[in-house]
């Protein structure tokens, strides 16, 4: 099991969050693939860290983890008001904010 | 033994990828929810692989046990049915959103394809990954960063609140 | 206390921070208070520091300290190292003006308590007031032409700041100037000195390699600089104080300067700052010494100066005014008396000067607070009566710059007449001349305002009164200054009369600071003093005395019954309107001046409208237009978004990734 | 890999599965039966001695049962939930030590199947996922009253489990280590050296207890399955071996929990008293007997509670999890750190 195959599942892993992102107009399906790729990222992040022998790897997947929380609830706490207002979550409802 | 590991990594993996396209893909926002909690799941077994026993434990709790299980609440809250499909986005998006993700996924194989990370990993310490260790650099390199770091919770904290309560 | 006269002008500042930024909200006692304190440590500092340099033995009366490196030039292209530092000097030329610059302010500022009591912006004023201190004494005190710079152009930005202190109001009536307007004169006819003075000043660094006095002096009695460019950094110099001190052809702005508050004209624009320019052309004294055509110049422009302003001081019907004019004759004294190369003379009439003048513009303010605003001299009269202490104050200093015996100004201006008269006999004839005209024309101010019958209203009459203690006290002790300021300097001639000797202790003072020109005026600074012609110069005295006597006689016969001088004026009827309209000096600028600057400044207003205008316009309708067309991309729907930002990041990442070396 | 200690693992893990099977089915009966001596009742009494066979009999009942899939229900999930739960409620118990390292045909034997460093992290974790067996069966029957339990249990157990960590780490800071054999270990002597006295934890334990309580979805914190609201709450539309599933596995998280409280405050295998010159199988048979022992108290308490405490209203829940207990959990982390710090607790 080399580092590569590793850095290589984590870069398909971030390529499909994205994709997710991209294709989907749930926000809290769209709030997961984030996650996907915070997680992707998480991946590689550890891997390094093993590979190089050095801790701070996954301090950073900590942090990342941290931030993953707080990023998780804002968000549904936004969706929920959103949900609120518009009985909906599609991002594609929120479109006020252009030319 | 590499073959057992080989074999271990090939089957996490295809969970990990599949569970991954099943969060995208599928029409029901639980469905994916819950796949999404498995896909972490799975990934907190490589991190055990990877020697990172520690952060594999928080992958489960935090992330699968708290994260999803308060996403999993949202999605039935709201009763949420379907998430999918491009709405208002329109043509382009449909087109671009498939080749760009594919680009990115390019790109990133390209990069580690051009890294120079050998075949094998080097041998690490005897504790490396555990709850000491991470702990020990936890509270001593990147002290300040933890502080800041539970700010950004309590500011969160609040800001969720706030946002998500009808009435103060 | 010698080591601490940098602390001088920073006590001024301790004011003007505490004032600008708190004054608005602290009471007025405290507001002046504040002022008058730190004016009076810095006086106080002052004396103890002169006294400590009077200690000295005569050669040694020299000190210098350098605060900080403030431009470390380094090498220079003549090979000369130049590094300027914020330095401090003290010597007796500087002492002098030190203790003039922080009694009199002391005074003035104690006066202006009083002053600007009902007056708005309180704080403002005293602001200014202290920020003007600290510019003065840093211009007194800089050991180095940079340092005397930055006071220079401190106490042109405060004068500016003092005359437009009623920005909102209009002042001038026939020219239609208000007194922002008046302000704004002032400062940019002394730029165009100041632009003269800087050139000065870098001709003279690339010259020699440093601006310190000290070392100026050294390197200029020695020097092998061709003469012309020694010339020509003289008249630069000079202009620059032409501005500063108001002398032909830049004078134009002292007249309108009395748009500020009264206090302020008697301080600045009387006492110190017009006088800074004779400071500074007898701080180069050296330089001068070995440039006769530049002494020529100064002498020529301060002679004409003297006459030129006295005869417009003839016709000015505002209280300040005359005195502004009064101002710029006496300047013009000085000059000529700089330019025949008694440096002792015009330092000595600065001085008596500043008492009597300085006392001439506050008892004019007395009179104007005492009338609630009233300036024209045609509306006054008789005010004897309602006010003793200003009537007697202003009278003994009209006699000190009339130049009666006994008194300051008479012992000043003969100083400059004899002066005058070993170095150049035009010179003397016309100061003589304009010495009358002084005499006469500060008669008729006198008189039309303290003696007679009032011609104002009757309201403004029952109202006049006599101003406060505060006022009062600085008028006396300037009264006393211009009485007993003149005997520092007595003439070896007079101090002979009595039976006494050699007691001219301004000249003795003032010795080891002044260069004297080899040869020419040597006579002159040292005429009394030599006594070679003793009977000359009891004759020019006589001569002196005659004239001021004559000056006034002229004016008390001419105003002493209304309707003689309206007489006189039909009878010389185009002189009259000429010097009305005093030579139509500002109406030739404008036409001379302003006139085609306005014209050239058009063109380039039109280059500026359509081409550089027309540039930025085009980069902002570019923008536009580009705005217009990338607008469509804000579709409002984030995933359109998040697409963009993923090429543009997998762009970067791509570029990135090639460049790292496998 | 050698094969050995892989044998030996899969020894423990039957012979702990198939205890813990068997103490389920006796805590059916026991909780029956004290139930109704609570309530003045008989209870069953009729298949065998004191009834002890009705744990069997409702066994095969289960198992002969018809079973039902509703209509609409997502059949996948609907299937997989009882199985999440089961495992889960299991997996936990992995690191519970229940007895000293022993000596069994000359090989030595630790006995906890899985010796981990973050051991208490694993058995957060466990329980932590315990909560998607729930969610998942309430969400996949397509029942109000079976997503009402889901939803309810999702909020409860992830807002208890903070507490239930916070009160955790208090053990884990005065014993220095997240290992439970260390945990244990540091634990032996007299009962004054248990974490409840010796560790100053008698709040943490209280805490625990109290989340745990909640964790397991047992009275008084029985929302997720309460009768008189939701039918049963997320197994409403379950029967036969599927429910028994859900049945056993509340029954093993129950003992998990228990487990888990005595490993961290009451001295895990110790019996609570020096056992100098006891050694060989008298010590260890004590000491695993001392084990079940707690464990049994623990889980006799869990049903003396639910026979006397009413049920808490859903925001009463929500009140005591947010407002008393994470605030009481902060504060008994604060004491602890500040009695290690000053060298009270000699970690």
């Amino acid at each position: 099991m080399a580092p590569q195959s590793m850095l290589i599942l984590s870069a398909l892993l971030f390529a499909i969050g994205v994709f997710g992102v991209l294709w989907n107009r749930g926000a809290i399906t769209i709030l997961m693939c984030v996650e996907l790729m915070l997680n992707a990222a998480n991946l590689a992040f550890i891997t390094f860290a093993r590979q190089f022998d050095q801790a701070d790897g996954q301090i950073y997947v900590f942090f990342i983890m941290t931030l993953a929380a707080a990023e998780a609830a804002v968000g549904l706490a936004i969706v929920i008001a959103l949900f609120r207002l518009r009985e909906s979550t599609d991002v594609d409802e929120l479109n006020l904010l252009k030319w | 033994m590499a073959t057992l590991e080989t074999v271990a990594f090939v089957l996490l993996a295809t969970l990990a990828v599949v569970s991954a396209l099943m969060v995208v893909f599928h029409r029901s926002p639980v469905i994916s929810a819950l796949s999404l909690a498995f896909n972490l799941v799975s990934i907190a077994g490589f991190y055990l692989f990877l020697n990172a026993q520690f952060i594999a434990l928080l992958q489960v709790i935090v992330y699968a046990g708290a994260i999803m299980v308060l996403v999993l609440f949202v999605i039935m809250l709201l009763s949420i049915t379907t998430e999918q499909g491009l709405h208002r986005s329109g043509r382009v998006q449909r087109v671009a959103a498939p080749l760009l993700s594919a680009a990115c996924a390019g790109v990133l194989v390209f990069a580690v394809a051009r890294g120079s990370e050998g075949e094998a990993f080097v041998v690490s310490s005897a504790d490396f990954g555990t709850v000491r260790q991470v702990g020990l650099e936890l509270f001593s390199t990147y002290f300040y960063a933890f502080e800041a770091i539970s700010l950004l919770l309590v500011v969160a904290m609040i800001g969720a609140v706030l946002l998500a309560k009808k009435r103060l | 206390m010698l080591k601490l006269i940098w602390l001088i002008p920073l006590l001024p500042v301790v004011g003007v921070i505490l004032n600008g930024l708190f004054g608005r909200r602290l009471p007025l006692k405290i507001v002046g208070t504040i002022a008058c304190t730190t004016v009076l440590l810095a006086f106080g500092l002052s004396v103890g520091a002169v006294m400590n340099l009077a200690a000295l033995p005569e050669n040694a009366r020299h000190f210098e300290t350098d605060v900080a490196t403030w431009l470390p030039l380094g090498e220079m292209v003549t090979g000369s190292e130049l590094n300027i530092a914020w330095g401090f000097g003290l010597d007796p030329l500087s002492a002098v003006l030190l203790l003039v610059v922080t009694g009199v302010g002391l005074l003035i500022h104690i006066y202006s308590v009083g002053y600007m009591q009902h007056e708005r912006d309180y704080a403002r004023f005293f602001t200014y007031l202290n920020l003007f201190m600290a510019m003065m004494l840093l211009l007194v005190l800089g050991n180095n032409l940079l340092v005397l710079f930055v006071g220079w152009e401190g106490v042109g930005l405060c004068s500016y700041l003092l005359i437009g202190f009623y920005y909102d109001q209009p002042f001038d009536k026939r020219t239609g100037l208000s007194c922002a307007d008046a302000g704004r004169k002032a400062f940019i006819v002394n730029r165009i000195g100041d632009f003269a003075f800087l050139i000065g000043m870098l001709y003279l660094a690339l010259e020699f390699g440093t601006l310190k006095f000290s070392e100026l002096n050294v390197a200029l009695a020695g020097h092998h600089t061709p003469g012309w460019l020694l010339t020509g950094i003289g008249v630069l110099l000079f202009f620059g104080a032409c501005g500063k001190s108001a002398q032909i052809p830049l004078f134009v702005w002292l007249p309108d300067a009395m748009a500020g508050p009264t206090p302020v004209s008697a301080l600045i624009h009387a006492a110190t700052m017009v006088t800074a320019g004779v400071y500074m052309v007898c701080r180069m004294s050296a330089l001068y010494a070995g440039t006769p055509e530049a002494m020529a110049v100064i002498a020529a422009v301060g002679a004409g100066t003297a006459l030129f302003a006295a005869t417009m001081g003839i016709t000015a019907t505002d209280i300040k005014k005359v005195l502004a004019y009064s101002t710029v004759s006496q300047l013009g004294f000085m000059f000529a008396a700089v330019g025949v190369g008694a440096y002792v003379a015009a330092i000595f009439h600065l001085m008596t000067h500043a008492f009597f003048k300085a006392l001439l513009f506050l008892g004019a303010g007395s009179v104007i607070h005492g009338l609630h605003g009233q300036q024209d001299i045609r509306k006054m009269g008789g005010l004897r009566a309602k006010m003793p202490q200003t009537f007697l104050t202003f009278f003994i200093a009209m006699l000190a710059i009339a130049g009666i015996p006994g008194l300051a100004g008479f012992f000043s201006k003969d100083e400059i007449l004899a002066g005058a008269w070993n170095g150049n006999k035009i010179v003397w004839g016309v100061l003589s001349f304009a010495a009358l005209i002084t005499a006469f024309y500060m008669m008729r101010l006198t008189w039309l305002v303290f003696f007679g019958k009032y011609r104002g209203d009757e309201k403004t009459w029952s109202k006049a009164h006599e101003s406060p203690a505060l006022m009062t006290v600085p008028l006396m002790v300037l009264a006393g200054l211009s009485i007993a300021g003149g005997y520092i300097g007595v003439p070896a001639v007079m101090s002979g009369w009595v039976g006494l000797g050699d007691v001219n202790i301004l000249h003795h003072w003032l010795a080891p600071a002044i260069t004297e020109a080899g040869g020419h005026g040597a006579a002159a600074a040292h005429g009394a003093a030599a006594a070679h012609d003793a009977g000359m110069e009891t004759m020019l005295i006589l001569i002196a005395t005659v004239v001021a006597v004559l000056g006034l006689a002229l004016a008390w016969m001419m105003y002493r019954k209304d309707g003689v001088a309206a007489t006189w004026a039909k009878r010389f009827g185009p002189v009259h309107t000429m010097l009305r309209n005093l030579y139509w000096v500002d109406e030739f600028y404008e036409l001379v001046i302003l006139r085609p600057f306005y014209a050239i400044s058009r063109v380039f207003a039109g280059f500026d409208r359509w081409i550089v205008d027309g540039l930025v316009n085009a980069t902002g309708v570019t923008a536009d237009i580009g705005g217009q067309v990338l607008k469509y991309f804000q579709t409002g729907l984030v995933r359109n978004y998040a697409l963009m930002f993923l090429f543009g990041v997998l762009v970067i990442l791509y570029y990135v990734v090639r460049a790292v070396a496998v | 890999m050698e094969l050995e200690p892989l044998l030996i693992s899969f020894a423990k893990i039957f012979v702990v599965s198939q205890v813990l099977m068997v103490g389920v089915a006796l805590m059916t009966w026991v909780e029956r039966r004290l139930s109704a001596i609570i309530q003045y009742r008989v209870g069953p009494n009729r298949v065998g001695p004191f009834g002890l066979l009705q744990p069997i009999a409702d066994g095969i009942k289960f198992v002969m049962k018809d079973e039902t899939l509703p209509e609409g229900s997502h059949k996948p999930l609907f299937v997989l939930a009882p199985a999440i739960a089961f495992v889960t409620a299991l997996c936990a118990f992995s690191v519970v030590p229940f007895g000293p390292v022993v000596e069994i045909f000359g090989r030595s034997v630790d006995l906890v199947i899985l010796d981990l460093d973050g051991g208490m992290l694993f058995a957060l974790a466990a329980t932590g996922l315990g909560v998607y067996g729930i969610v998942c069966a309430g969400w996949a029957s397509r029942s109000k009253y079976a997503l009402m339990g889901g939803l309810r249990a999702s909020a409860q157990m992830v807002s208890y489990e903070l507490a239930l960590s916070l009160a955790a780490i208090g053990v884990f800071l005065a014993n220095g280590t997240l290992r439970p054999t260390v945990i244990v270990e540091m634990q032996a002597g007299w009962f004054l050296n248990w974490n409840v006295f010796g560790g100053f934890q008698m709040l943490g334990f209280l805490l625990f207890m109290i989340a745990g309580y909640a964790e397991t979805n047992r009275l008084p914190f029985d929302l997720p399955e309460a009768e008189s609201e939701l039918v049963s709450g997320y197994h409403t539309e379950y029967s036969s071996m599927k429910f028994s599933m859900f049945f056993m596995s509340e029954y093993i998280a129950m003992i998990t929990m228990s487990a888990l409280t005595v490993t961290l405050y009451l001295g895990g295998y110790n019996p609570g008293f020096p056992t100098g010159d006891l050694s060989g199988w008298a010590l260890w048979g004590l000491q695993i007997g001392s084990f079940v022992a707690k464990v049994g108290c623990l889980l006799f308490l869990y049903v003396w509670v639910r026979w006397t405490l009413p049920r808490f209203r859903y925001d009463q829940l929500m009140h005591l999890g947010w407002k008393r207990l994470f605030p009481l959990a902060l504060f008994n982390l604060v004491v602890t750190a500040l009695l290690v710090a000053f060298d009270v607790i000699k970690a």
